[in-house]
């Protein structure tokens, strides 16, 4: 039980980052239309950046200029790259993200070099928080709960209470009209691609500590990242939110039980092979749940596009 | 008109459509003969692109069915409903634009000619299907601009091109959008020539907003208002009928002198 | 269409041949050693790692030397086959037509399954042109086991007889009772557990296996679930053979979660991964290895040393078997008094005993070509460190070691010798 | 689209010899070209690069099936020409193991067939939507099979992959595929057969409505085509000539591995295909070409060859979304007005500055990178035949000086460039 909750808090933890990511994802595609591949390269580029900067001045400035000077290359990028290629349609305009991926990832090694970089939590983080049954938890992580929260709920806050927040939930659901109500909808474009690659940035400099900085860091979360929005309902930020959610869970329970299949054939009848090695279906009798873990967020995503082409709380069609 | 032998060429029962809480029609009762000229009128925002949208499959009725020559085809999809002989064109031009004239017929004539998703047939070297298009090409009057890219085109050549890739398949029930927005006055005459010319022996629904072409075109009218028919009838007798005169037509009528 | 799509064509094909020019000159007198490894990628900095201990090594113990046979100097050839096993591929055909008849290779198990492989049936169809495959650092026993050949010679200690001399050690460490084995899901992780599992039971049956489980490789990205459990089971031990950022982001979760005990890996230095866990690392991290930098074990070995941190302050010694590599390959080549007679060559490498610039004596074992040499077990640790890696002042020292480790173990090798 | 599309109207007006000479005149160009390739570069290692160069044509010209034909961007199409490879690597043990009869030869056509199973399956699904609905399924399938490839060992043979010997089968003709150059014969003919039967694919009434499907597909929903068939059907298609390829790659390679399904394998083909053109029926050809020298030769010379990749693919798609075959058919214009001339002059200008431009650019990126992860002893670096130390601030000042330079020139001229294009692409009389 104590490891239940251990795991709950771990799952959140993922998936509460996952969601930083994924909403500066989402509102970017509301408002685009595109899907914006590159959008963990960002992430990555934050928690470089997050750990050049921390190996002048600490990590605390790091946590508010990286996300800054971040958010203006992603600013620049809608500016000069993607509203170039807005005119040829949404396929060139996921192939442009997909190249652009490719390329902040080549830059990377060219600055930083191939290996992981030694980037460390701040100092007065480094103490167990509470621990449950042995098990410790780090207070950076309860840090990393507060920082996805609070950015979360400032997030809410602009969309929901402000001005700017409401032209742009406006924006979301009739570009033309707020357009023909004279906002400059392609100034509120490159904005909300700046702060939205912001946000992933602020994720890449809390998650480059804990989950390493390393050049392949925004492949290995990139795609689970899409494959999220798009479980969640592209478009929907709720969705988002459930869908990280769920995402985070799902993987830490999945690497946290070592379920066997061999267990799961012998409870629907089937007997285990005498000799499993030399069996044809010796994978099948030795899958265990970890194993599949990081493979199970595809196989809902197919299941979920398949029954619900949507997504659980998309309405939007594409 | 149910008593009919002949089963009509379309069948409407109680049709209705809701979007969220808004019902935009409302339980239309309506049946085109076949052979017949049928214009469906009405102020903007009365639901007949909607009631298009039913016919042809593209969205599903709330309630209500759709008959196609007897059979209910409504909750269908386009190809299916396409396949039974109703052939339809787009208020806003809807053609291939990055293929030529012709090709844009050729695709028209490609499925009603029997090759449907064949991949052994080479298409040039069908000489059917060639000289079926050339055919289609001179009634429309484009032999000329065979080759060049549909996206090339004038508004009013793509407009004519668009009832071309509609008649092309040969479906004996033609559903125009209107076909003359947008277009001059002199474009206006040609495209009702060109539309009388081609819809020879067939069904025509049109919907239109120049009540000189509506008037000019039709056998009979209908009158859709807020998604309910409020009238069928010859175009005379629309004329003159009170309550269409007060619900739509006199301003309609006195725009157009 | 046709006037265009014959000049494209044309314009294609045109450029298809400039693939043929680029062989590069050959320097007479020069005995060629192709280095197939990554050299871009992710995995570039092991590779240039590497290549340059190759260069050092070349340099440093033949050629200032006088070469060998009447003074033939070794050159390194360096390919990028990007870790993939196509490109090693392509790239091995590349070194065989510029007449390179020595081939190195290391990183990756399955590249080095791929070159054995195709060096076999290379060597098979070509007569004329057989090719020596020095394998350097894969460790998949299968490589000198099932799926050994006359043209494959491994300088590194495989997977078992590492796993033999680590669980020596940890048989005679009375405290350890409950062991958590895990490692990445692909056969070397596979092997790496399948070995823990039988020498575990072998020596210290009272010892408790109290979790062996593999995870995907390369695909996890927070192990923190991985660490709760461990902590769970209770281990006062883990034994894992992962590698890359697997290892690190394995170490950094289990010791974060609070895990207190002794960390036994493979791969968990230099490239970085020394500089990551610092601190953290010290007194948990061991390492089974051959070769021991630390402290040094002859005058002889620590100037090498020295000299190679010097030119190359960026990388560290991190396979020393490197050196050994190109000692023997120079003393067989002597012995056969030919560098282009592969079969003579391979059969003087066969069964060679060689002392060591590491201290120890290497025998390239007759029956499946598996070097058998000292194995060391090596602490992640500041103090008493004379050379460190990756420039963190952390380094690896000798805490325990196993002479010529598993030099009696069996092999199901049938080796077929021409 | 538009330059193959009128052509080919034209053609169907004319008379129609059985195979028109016209037409049939580039195959035979081709098959010429590839009979005698391997006489001028006969090495094992040339015959490997353009048996690979052929593979990844066939691989490149079935994804533009999907891309270019149908307008569907597959992120995990690895998968289908890897399961068609993985699938002819067991038939190649069946074939050593257990005496199966089955000539080398013949061994695409089970690749092609397996490949067209599994499009089948998955296309099932996956086709059901186009655009994003549908990249996004493809890139999770890919990720799916990918990591499968690990998990089912039995199949994919996990990390090591699946090896065989393709010369255990019955002699064809005196031939046992031993030889590279065999190899080579038999990918060439593979290569002309697949190609031919992609090209007559796009001219049959299903790729050309898959060209309607893309282009507008609520159009031709209401001309009688299910969207979702004509796609499934293009996505089968596409399949199958992907599983030929995979089928040649256990050939040549017998290994077939993880890394022919992974995520980093499809993105390839996806930036080997848009560097070619989408557009065009020859636009991956060359995309596969340049593409396979680019990373075989710039990879010899530059670590960093990734990069200019990168950058390569980033610029195209925003300057040249026709691709180099697009920028090649802009002039087909020129060309047939008679007035390619007219450019000859300014583009001879330009190609001075132009060159320095680039060329400084690169110097600029390697002088920076020699100079951040050169070791110490290594400050000397060697660039177009200069050596300098890459330490010294000099270079860098001078590249930096030249590029300027250059970049003014270019300004410079570029309006001259432009208005010759403007003239050259003008027709008298307009």
């Amino acid at each position: 039980m104590s490891l239940f909750i251990v795991n709950i808090l771990d799952g959140l933890v993922t998936g509460l980052l996952l969601f930083m990511l994924c909403s500066g994802l989402t509102l970017i595609f509301s408002m685009m239309g595109v899907l914006n591949f590159a959008h963990a390269s960002f992430y990555m580029l934050g928690a470089y950046f997050g750990y050049q900067i921390s190996t002048y001045v600490g990590f605390w400035p790091g946590l508010i200029l990286a996300p800054i000077i971040v958010g203006f290359i992603g600013a620049a990028v809608e500016r000069y790259g993607l509203r170039r290629v807005h005119k040829f349609g949404h396929v060139p305009e996921l192939i442009f993200t997909f190249g652009l991926a490719l390329l902040i990832e080549e830059v990377v090694q060219y600055f930083w070099g191939k290996s992981q970089m030694a980037f460390e939590a701040p100092g007065v983080l480094k103490f167990a928080a509470f621990s449950i049954a042995g098990n410790a938890f780090p207070a950076y992580k309860v840090f990393m709960i507060f920082i996805a929260m609070g950015v979360f709920l400032v997030l809410l806050y602009i969309l929901t209470k402000t001005r700017i927040g409401m032209i742009i939930q406006a924006a979301l659901s009739y570009p033309e009209t707020v357009q023909n109500l004279g906002h400059n909808v392609p100034m509120i474009f490159m904005g909300v691609f700046g702060v939205g690659t912001a946000m992933a940035a602020i994720a890449g400099v809390i998650a480059g500590p804990v989950l390493g900085t390393f050049p392949g860091m925004a492949v290995l979360l990139g795609s689970i990242v899409f494959v999220t929005i798009v479980i969640g309902g592209l478009g929907s930020l709720w969705g988002a939110l459930v869908a990280s959610l769920l995402i985070g869970w799902l993987q830490t329970f999945a690497a946290a039980y070592n379920l066997r299949m061999a267990d799961l054939l012998v409870a629907i009848g089937l007997t285990e092979p005498v000799d499993v090695a030399q069996s044809m279906l010796s994978d099948l009798w030795t899958l265990t749940l970890p194993q599949v873990g990081p493979i199970l967020p595809y196989l809902l995503m197919i299941i979920v596009l398949v029954i619900r082409p949507n997504g659980l709380l998309g309405k939007r069609e594409t | 008109m149910m008593t009919q032998n002949a089963p009509n060429a379309i069948e409407l029962r109680r049709l209705e459509k809701s979007f969220g809480l808004a019902k935009i029609i409302q339980g239309v009762d309506l049946a085109v003969e076949k052979g017949e000229r049928h214009a469906i009128i009405g102020p903007n925002g009365a639901g007949k692109s909607t009631l298009f949208n039913l016919i042809t499959g593209k969205y599903e009725p709330t309630a209500g069915q759709v008959y196609l020559h007897g059979q209910d085809v409504s909750g269908l999809k386009p190809f299916q409903i396409n396949r039974m002989g109703l052939s339809r064109s787009f208020q806003i031009t809807n053609i291939f634009p990055k293929m030529t004239v012709f090709e844009n017929i050729r695709c028209g004539l490609l499925w009603s000619m029997g090759y449907k998703y064949s991949f052994w047939h080479l298409v040039n070297r069908q000489r059917g299907v060639s000289e079926r298009a050339e055919e289609i090409l001179e009634d429309i009057n484009m032999v000329s601009r065979r080759d060049e890219l549909a996206g090339v085109l004038t508004y009013a050549e793509q407009r004519a091109l668009e009832i071309g890739i509609t008649i092309a398949g040969g479906a004996d029930i033609i559903m125009l959008d209107e076909p003359t927005a947008g277009m001059s006055a002199s474009e206006t005459t040609y495209m009702v020539d060109l539309i009388r010319k081609v819809t020879q022996d067939k069904t025509l629904i049109v919907v239109e907003h120049d009540m000189g072409v509506v008037f000019d075109l039709a056998d009979r009218i209908s009158v859709l208002v807020y998604g309910e028919i409020i009238a069928t009838d010859t175009p005379q007798a629309v004329r003159e009928n009170q309550t269409v005169q007060e619900a739509y037509l006199g301003s309609a009528l006195e725009e157009l002198h | 269409m046709n006037r265009f799509t014959k000049s494209l064509l044309g314009a294609a094909f045109a450029g298809a041949a400039m693939v043929g020019s680029f062989s590069i000159a050959h320097a007479e007198g020069t005995i060629k050693i192709a280095f197939i490894d990554p050299l871009s990628g992710p995995f570039a900095s092991t590779g240039n790692q590497g290549l340059s201990h190759y260069k050092f090594a070349a340099e440093e113990l033949v050629n200032s030397k006088g070469g060998v046979l009447d003074g033939q100097k070794f050159e390194i050839v360096a390919f990028d086959n990007k870790i993939s096993a196509k490109e090693s591929l392509i790239q091995l055909k590349v070194a065989i037509d510029q007449g390179i008849r020595f081939i190195a290779q290391g990183n990756s198990s399955g590249v080095a399954n791929a070159i054995t492989d195709a060096v076999k049936k290379h060597n098979r169809r070509n007569p004329d042109q057989q090719v020596i495959f020095l394998n350097y650092s894969a460790v998949d026993p299968a490589l000198t086991n099932d799926k050994c050949n006359f043209w494959h010679f491994r300088f590194d200690a495989n997977a078992d007889i590492k796993m033999d001399a680590l669980t020596d050690v940890m048989a005679a460490n009375e405290d350890i009772k409950k062991v958590y084995l895990i490692g990445q899901d692909y056969s070397f992780g596979k092997a790496v557990a399948a070995a823990a599992v039988k020498f575990l039971k072998a020596k210290r049956p009272d010892v408790e296996i109290v979790g062996n489980e593999l995870h995907p490789i390369g695909k996890v990205k927070d192990f923190t679930p991985y660490a709760r459990k461990i902590i769970a089971s209770g281990a006062d031990a883990m034994i894992t053979g992962n590698w890359g950022s697997d290892m690190v982001g394995l170490g950094k979760a289990v010791i974060e979660a609070g895990f207190d005990n002794p960390i036994y890996t493979y791969y968990a230095a230099s490239d970085g991964i020394t500089k990551t866990f610092g601190e953290a690392g010290e007194g948990k991290l061991k390492l089974v290895m051959e070769g021991q930098l630390n402290p040094p074990v002859s005058d002889r070995a620590a100037a090498y040393t020295a000299k190679f941190e010097k030119q190359y302050p960026d990388y560290d010694i991190g396979q020393p078997r490197i050196a050994n590599v190109i000692e023997m390959l120079a003393k067989a080549i002597n012995k056969a008094g030919t560098a282009t007679d592969m079969a003579k060559v391979a059969y003087a490498l066969e069964g060679m005993e060689h002392d060591s610039i590491w201290g120890t004596k290497v025998v390239m074992r007759a029956s499946d070509h598996q070097a058998i040499q000292d194995v060391h077990i090596l602490a992640h640790t500041a103090k008493d460190v004379t050379f460190d890696f990756d420039n963190s002042g952390y380094g690896l020292r000798a805490e325990s070691t196993v002479k010529m480790a598993s030099a009696d173990s069996a092999t199901t090798c049938k080796m077929k010798r021409p | 689209m538009s330059e193959q599309n009128t052509s080919m109207a034209k053609s169907s007006a004319s008379a129609q010899p059985l195979v028109p000479i016209k037409s049939a005149l580039p195959w035979l160009a081709a098959i010429a070209f590839l009979l005698f390739l391997p006489v001028v570069f006969p090495s094992g290692a040339a015959l490997t690069i353009m048996n690979q160069m052929a593979m990844t044509i066939i691989f490149a010209l079935a994804y533009n099936m999907l891309l270019g034909q149908a307008g569907m961007l597959s992120f995990g199409h690895a998968v289908y020409m890897g399961l068609g490879g993985f699938f002819c690597m067991h038939l190649l043990n069946q074939v050593e193991y257990n005496e199966l009869y089955l000539p080398l030869p013949l061994l695409p056509v089970f690749g092609g067939l397996f490949g067209l199973f599994f499009a089948f399956l998955i296309g099932s699904f996956s086709t059901r939507r186009a655009g994003t609905v549908f990249a996004m399924i493809s890139l999770g399938v890919g990720e799916l099979i990918a990591a499968c490839s690990i998990i089912i060992v039995v199949f994919f043979g996990g990390e090591e992959g699946v090896s065989g010997d393709r010369t255990m089968g019955p002699e064809v003709f005196g031939f046992d595929f031993a030889s590279q150059q065999e190899v080579y014969y038999l990918t060439a003919i593979w290569l002309i057969l697949a190609a031919l039967g992609m090209y007559l694919f796009s001219r049959t009434p299903i790729g050309r409505i898959a060209n309607a499907v893309r282009d507008n597909e609520e159009r031709a929903e209401f001309l009688g085509y299910s969207q979702r068939n004509v796609r499934w059907i293009s996505f089968c298609a596409s399949g199958f000539f992907c599983g030929i390829a995979g089928a040649l790659f256990a050939i040549n390679f017998e290994i077939l591995t993880e890394e022919n399904l992974n995520l980093a394998t499809s993105g390839s083909i996806l930036l080997i295909t848009f560097l070619g053109g989408v557009g065009f029926f020859i636009g991956p050809v060359i995309g596969a070409v340049v593409f396979t020298l680019l990373q075989t030769v710039l990879s010899l010379y530059t670590e960093i060859w990734q990069l200019y990749l990168g950058i390569l693919f980033v610029l195209t798609v925003m300057f040249f979304p026709a691709g180099l075959t697009g920028l090649l058919a802009m002039h087909l214009r020129p060309w047939k007005l008679g007035k390619i001339g007219l450019l000859a002059n300014p583009y001879a200008k330009m190609l001075a500055p132009a060159l320095v431009l680039v060329g400084s650019g690169v110097a600029l990126m390697e002088i920076l990178f020699h100079a951040r992860h050169a070791s110490l002893g290594e400050e000397e670096m060697n660039l177009f035949g200069i050596t300098f130390n890459s330490q010294d601030w000099l270079p860098t000042i001078v590249v930096v000086a030249i590029g300027a330079g250059a970049f003014y020139l270019v300004r410079l001229l570029a309006p001259q460039v432009k208005e010759a294009w403007d003239m050259a692409n003008h027709a008298e009389g307009q």
